[in-house]
């Protein structure tokens, strides 16, 4: 399946874009999802550290993804 | 741009457009309340020694109403208060510019200050905003890297 | 009735008119400050169950705004705070009035918030003000009588 | 001496005005004068406290009052 992937601060310049569609199997968790991204862009490594949100929710390791949800890379946030 | 939540006890905006403190105090402001403690943040003229030219706040708008809805939401059920404002600016901000006004009323002091505390303490921890600060020299997205 | 003491960190006033905390978070406001942290009073509408009719406030002002400047004084010394406004209202108040507004700023949240909250528990300790509080069946100077 | 001491809040009320003279000796301490106010006005041995405030400030018991002094009672504060 294709999942696109919202990018937001530092991220879309690691991305060079606001978004990215990825392929990954089936039911693939946020886990494996962070795993590949991190292969495909190492800068992700070098954040102090970054999360996955679904659905605008943040997700674990074992949150699983399919083709109709929302995702998006929540780098180290900085409001206030 | 707006963004939107409220509830009879919180008010939740991320807005493009000035924030008003005023109003805000107006907003948590009830009969029964004998204090209200707000918090003004505003933007600072250096960091670490450097001389700040701007501040720009990006907000993955969706995500962070939700997350500052069950911000107002704990800190009511949690420290007793009576209603939770929060509101976060997006866009370019200058030095001496407001990005989030947090107010918080309560019947008695104690709790106003301890609410309004967790609810900036946790915004910055947990609501997907994003701040550049710009510099003569260059910028950085802050805490982004160790 | 105003009675006023400042200087270039604080600004403390006692007066029979309306407070402004527009204006106060304004004068607090500074390039090198991150956070501000304002304290409001308002006059609720009940005491122990009992509906307030209004609240009388009386001022020994030429001790008051002494007391006052000391509390801002040690505030600003020892939570390291940029400035401590301290504005009290003196008169007769309605439910909703605000009899007292405290704005530390600071360059980092804590120390506004740990301030503002040294200021408003002192001077309910020590600032010589008394609140006489009309009920429909009577009247009492709080905190008179054990 | 004479000593004109100052009343607020429910002080004026127990004076029934919102000054009184009391004549004390030469040098007497707060001590001495709130002792001698207990006194003439037993409804101030009534109240949750009260402090003496000489030329504006707190005295101690040890205070020593002089005929030029501003003198006054302060009653259990209660602003904010």
């Amino acid at each position: 399946m294709t999942i696109s992937i919202r990018a937001f601060g530092v991220v879309k310049e690691i991305f060079g874009a606001i978004s990215v569609n990825v392929d990954l199997p089936e039911n693939a968790t946020a886990k494996i999802l962070k795993g590949h991204l991190q292969e495909i862009y190492p800068a992700l490594s070098k954040l102090t550290s970054f999360a996955l949100a679904v659905n605008s929710e943040y997700a674990n390791d074992e949150t699983v993804i399919s083709s109709k949800d929302e995702v998006a890379i929540i780098p180290p946030v900085s409001g206030g | 741009m707006v963004v939107k939540r409220h509830c009879v006890n919180y008010d939740i905006k991320i807005s493009s457009d000035n924030l008003n403190v005023a109003s805000c105090i107006e907003w948590v402001s009830a009969p029964g309340c004998g204090g209200i403690d707000v918090f003004v943040g505003t933007v600072r003229s250096e960091t670490k020694g450097k001389k700040v030219v701007r501040l720009e706040f990006e907000a993955y708008e969706a995500m962070a109403v939700k997350e500052m809805e069950k911000i107002a939401q704990i800190a009511i059920a949690k420290f007793s208060v009576h209603k939770v404002l929060i509101h976060h600016r997006t866009g370019v901000l200058d030095v001496g510019d407001i990005p989030v006004i947090i107010a918080v009323s309560a019947a008695h002091r104690g709790a106003a200050f301890d609410a309004c505390r967790y609810a900036i303490d946790t915004l910055k921890e947990t609501v997907p905003i994003w701040k550049r600060e710009v510099f003569e020299d260059g910028a950085v997205w802050v805490a982004a890297h160790p």
